[in-house]
């Protein structure tokens, strides 16, 4: 690990606005709610000056999964005599930077990758290159809140999966840990080494930020058992809205939907909450409830892609909790299934 | 405002008294701007909202709903409700930050065909002046 | 394939044939000579015929992949994208074609069996495709018996077929619907019934079935009776379908990516399926 | 105050004058309240309420149309329980209503932290309806007579928005209507909300663009508000739920002053009073059409 004073560092940071382009969580509140005294509404957004970089937040609204596979037009086109020909909205394969990205946002990067970029069969040509071309430096989480539960999921406030490079707010200075070449060429030069004694302090803060996790989450539990008690889905999802908000601010629900406009086909974020997702066009909807399809999504993230591959699909970062209209906590709902 | 801009403006006509107006203006030969695109319908409260935004926001620089003055209407009260609604839209639209001159409605019955010309020119005299609808692009 | 899973190959509409009111078939060649060569199926793949503009949705592929050089789609009207197709696609008009997505029939798996068909209206067209497959290579495959169902006589189709389907070596075809009208001959009754009367055996027999679900529920008991094994009991599953390669995740049932796992199962597998389909 | 709530509840459970109550419980973390269905009356003890009972349930009435059900509601949510039986979506006898007197609930960030002395909710402070205006039950809150509760011109705001100039407006607009992710809580948690098959989600004509652009995003939004005007309440939920902090409120109070100032009409104070759009008036103003 190394060691590099605050003031250094920033101005490194005011660096990589020009050079390669760096993006970061910004409060954009203007008017939050009517009354809300706080004003705070925080999303990764293209840094222009450097002040707009936040220091302390608990983490950004819309996951980063937005930047790598954004509600956008994959392709637009006009007639030609014999048929059409194509733009592809391709990637303009620009190097960015995302600072400050949470270990929990990193590690669903890594899941998404399982399935966009590593399906060697059906490859996301456009999500493969945004990746190689994007550097992501994370920030080490300090203060989580009540709905996060990352400790539950194999990852902590300080974990490097998905990351190439992590920066730990330690006492006046930060401390930088690379973790793959990407991060090294980036910030391999810089500060000097940081030695045992600040290693093990950075453990000790670890531990001690561990602890401030309360919520826990239970996913060597067998759901399978669950699957036919009728009573505890109904039970569980009565008060659910079949609204977007969980599976939109997921960071690794990846569901979208391909629809042709006037003269492109976009695609954009969906959800297997909402209620026409699996609805087909002979008006049949195999999952027409709303237990059916709250049951689909806890399965698939706490089972069905574990099957497949490996890992559950959820971080533990609690945004599903914190925002959902009527409070429905996905922790708790699996740790009694 | 460059001179040579000539707005699009989609014309909701009711069938039975502003269509008909339209029609007796052209007849008698009264020479007005030809920028209102007519679509017929039975009766302005036959006109949804929806069209109506949707004709802004896809773009057309002015939208006329016209219909029959009030209890004249072949329906009896279709230019009643339609009145009501659109009395609120042009207050969400002009709220919203899209020029109240953009919208607007107006009574015209089988017989006015003079009255069906003023009614195209003072519009598109204003809309002229509010210069072309770029908002959405 | 192209690099961008997402853009299509495009086809030219080289004939429309109107099989009923509401079901047309088409006949499409690729307009690029080297997709055209190269582009290799199995029976029982579907693709995704997009209309630009206005929409694209999952079509089994009719065609039989023995006979090159052109794809045939039956599309019936449903939705907003077949009504595009019925409505606004003429002959020489340019489609866009994502695929082939899907596994298929195992054609290996069931040569030297017998085969029983057994088509619900519309879901004749994927079975279409694997019976001229096998009609093709005749000799590899056992005794071929075809049900086909349908709602009424005007709803049959391929009717410009039947013949050559009768003539075919060893083969019989029986045709049913549910209600008559005063120039049908053949069998009244649902498909269940009419299995019954037909009474296939079962004995190294493989039975595909194809068509609305309400017909599968009700024809799976009936061939279980009959000493069907559930692993040679081969179907399709309907599901609501965009992306075709098992990302978007319209198509699950329980983890399954039915347009990439399937969407051909056999009855062993869907039973182990816990959503009820 | 709670007392009373549940023995009431039990007393409906146990004569089985219906099936099913919807209230309030505490969440898993102690701090929430979370929306709570009551089938057997053994449960009752779990009702609560406080400050942090910010949700309307009256939005689950409209699944359970043909089943007998007690809503527990505020004054402002009962307001949209009589906009639903005005707009015959409910049957009256299939509800019953236990009312409470409320003093004002937490905002949203109040009632996720529970902090005591928090902010009242921006329509709490304006809000005259402290006891529900329909009940059949009705649970008093005895300390809340003797405060004197202020009530605040709730429309300042709009007022504010309205002196800008049209660009000026457009452009606040702008930037607030692009935050939009069409997540589509706003219309899923709004009681009057109820389409089988929104605007938004029909294909066959496609109204407007899916897409985030700005013309997806305020084409949804306006006919969103415009679908409310004369019906909402403004039980403020659709602010609350908005994960991108959207001031929903804004556009829906300005059309019902609008919709005050112009018709007289107020929404859900009385059953019998016809909806809005649904009727008409002689004397309607008309000093906008030519």
């Amino acid at each position: 690990m190394k060691i590099i004073n605050k003031s250094e560092f920033l101005g490194l940071m005011e660096k990589w606005i020009s050079s390669p382009g760096l993006i970061a969580p910004v409060n954009v509140a203007q008017t939050f709610r009517s009354a809300d005294k706080e004003k705070n509404l925080i999303v990764f957004k293209k840094i222009e000056t450097k002040d707009e970089v936040l220091a302390d937040y608990l983490n950004t609204v819309k996951p980063v999964k937005d930047f790598f596979l954004p509600p956008s037009t994959v392709f637009d086109y006009e007639r030609k005599d014999e048929g059409y020909n194509f733009n592809l909205s391709e990637v303009d394969g620009k190097e960015t930077i995302i600072f400050g990205l949470r270990p929990c946002d990193a590690k669903s990067i890594t899941l998404l990758d399982k399935v966009f970029s590593e399906d060697s069969e059906y490859k996301d040509s456009n999500y493969a290159k945004k990746r190689e071309k994007t550097v992501l430096v994370g920030l080490a989480c300090t203060s989580p809140d009540i709905a996060c539960f990352c400790t539950s999921m194999g990852i902590s406030p300080f974990s490097i999966a998905g990351l190439d490079a992590l920066i730990i707010n330690f006492k006046d200075s930060y401390v930088i840990n690379t973790v793959t070449d990407k991060g090294k060429n980036l910030l391999g030069s810089l500060g000097k080494e940081a030695g045992r004694e600040i290693d093990e302090e950075i453990k000790t803060l670890e531990e001690s930020v561990k602890l401030k996790i309360k919520k826990t989450c239970n996913t060597s539990k067998n759901l399978e058992s669950s699957f036919e008690s009728e009573e505890y889905w109904t039970k569980v999802s009565n008060s659910c809205l079949s609204c977007g908000v969980c599976t939109f601010l997921c960071p690794s629900c990846y569901c979208f939907d391909l629809s042709d406009e006037s003269a492109k086909r976009i695609r954009c974020w969906n959800g297997c909450v909402f209620l026409r997702f699996a609805l087909m066009s002979s008006g049949e909807n195999p999952r027409a409830t709303k237990k059916l399809r709250y049951r689909h999504r806890v399965f698939h993230k706490f089972k069905y892609f574990r099957e497949k591959f490996g890992e559950n699909l959820c971080v533990g970062c609690g945004r599903c909790i914190r925002h959902c209209p009527v409070k429905i906590d996905i922790a708790e709902v699996v740790n009694n299934a | 405002m460059n001179e040579n801009f000539e707005p699009k403006i989609i014309g909701f006509l009711c069938n039975w008294c502003s269509y008909a107006g339209a029609d007796l203006a052209g007849s008698s030969r009264i020479s007005y701007p030809s920028n209102v695109r007519v679509i017929r319908v039975p009766c302005s409260g036959r006109v949804n909202p929806l069209f109506v935004l949707r004709c802004l926001i896809k773009g057309a620089d002015g939208v006329l709903v016209s219909g029959c003055h009030i209890n004249d209407c072949h329906y009896s009260e279709g230019n009643y409700h339609a009145r009501r609604r659109f009395a609120v839209l042009k207050q969400l639209l002009d709220y919203l930050g899209i020029d109240s001159r953009r919208f607007q409605m107006s009574w015209v019955s089988a017989a006015e065909g003079d009255k069906w010309a003023k009614v195209v020119s003072g519009m598109v005299e204003e809309i002229k002046k509010a210069g072309p609808n770029k908002q959405f692009k | 394939m192209h690099e961008n899973i997402y853009l299509p190959n495009l086809c030219k509409i080289e004939k429309i044939t109107d099989e009923t009111p509401d079901v047309k078939t088409f006949k499409l060649a690729f307009l690029d000579e080297s997709v055209r060569n190269n582009f290799t199926y199995k029976p029982g793949q579907f693709v995704e015929l997009s209309v630009l503009g206005e929409g694209e949705a999952p079509f089994c592929l009719a065609s039989s992949p023995t006979r090159r050089g052109f794809i045939e789609c039956s599309i019936k009207k449903m939705g907003k994208a077949t009504q595009a197709i019925h409505d606004l696609l003429e002959e020489g008009d340019v489609v866009g074609i994502r695929g082939p997505y899907g596994n298929g029939f195992s054609v290996e798996e069931m040569k030297g069996n017998d085969l029983l068909f057994i088509a619900g209206g519309i879901g004749l067209a994927p079975l279409r495709s694997l019976l001229n497959t096998t009609l093709d290579n005749r000799t590899d495959f056992g005794k071929i018996t075809i049900v086909n169902g349908a709602r009424t006589p005007k709803d049959l189709v391929y009717k410009y077929e039947y013949e050559t389907w009768q003539k075919a070596k060893n083969t019989s075809l029986h045709l049913t619907v549910d209600c008559a009208d005063e120039s049908w001959s053949c069998m009244v009754g649902v498909v269940p019934k009419a299995l019954k009367e037909i009474k296939p055996c079962c004995d190294n027999a493989v039975a595909i079935i194809c068509g609305p679900p309400i017909m599968i529920k009700f024809t799976l008991p009936v061939l279980i009776e009959m000493g069907f094994r559930p692993e040679d009991i081969v179907t399709t599953l309907e599901r609501k379908m965009q992306c075709g390669f098992g990302k978007c995740g319209h198509c699950m049932v329980g983890g399954i990516y039915v347009c990439k796992d399937g969407p051909v199962f056999n009855y062993a597998q869907i039973e182990k399926f816990k959503e009820e389909f | 105050m709670i007392k009373k709530l549940q023995e009431e509840v039990k007393k409906l459970l146990a004569e089985k004058k219906v099936n099913m109550v919807i209230g309030y419980a505490r969440a898993g973390d102690a701090i929430n309240a979370i929306p709570y269905f009551i089938a057997n009356p053994e449960e009752c003890g779990a009702l609560i309420w406080d400050k942090t009972c910010i949700y309307n349930l009256t939005n689950y009435l409209i699944d359970m149309r043909n089943k007998k059900v007690g809503i527990i509601v505020k004054g402002c949510d009962v307001r949209s329980v009589v906009c639903l039986i005005q707009e015959n979506q409910i049957k009256k006898e299939n509800v019953i209503v236990i009312g409470l007197q409320c003093a004002g609930v937490f905002d949203k960030k109040g009632a996720e932290l529970g902090a005591v002395g928090r902010e009242r909710a921006a329509k709490c402070k304006s809000c005259n309806v402290h006891t529900p205006p329909l009940f059949d039950i009705l649970i008093e809150d005895k300390e809340m007579n003797q405060k004197v509760l202020q009530q605040e011109d709730s429309y300042k705001e709009i007022r504010e928005i309205e002196n800008k100039s049209p660009e000026e407006r457009f452009d606040y607009w702008k930037k607030e209507l692009s935050k939009c992710i069409k997540c589509y809580a706003c219309r899923q948690v709004c009681p009057l909300c109820y389409c089988p098959v929104c605007v938004a989600d029909q294909t066959m004509p496609q109204w407007f663009s899916r897409s985030l652009s700005l013309e997806g995003n305020f084409a949804w939004n306006t006919v969103r508000a415009f679908h409310l005007a004369g019906r909402c309440i403004d039980c403020g939920e659709c602010e609350r739920v908005c994960p991108m902090g959207i001031p929903l409120r804004k556009i829906n109070k300005k059309l019902e002053k609008e919709v005050k100032e112009l018709f007289g009409h107020e929404s859900g104070v009385d059953a019998e009073k016809k909806p809005l759009f649904s009727t008409f008036s002689k004397d309607d103003p008309e000093e906008f059409i030519k």
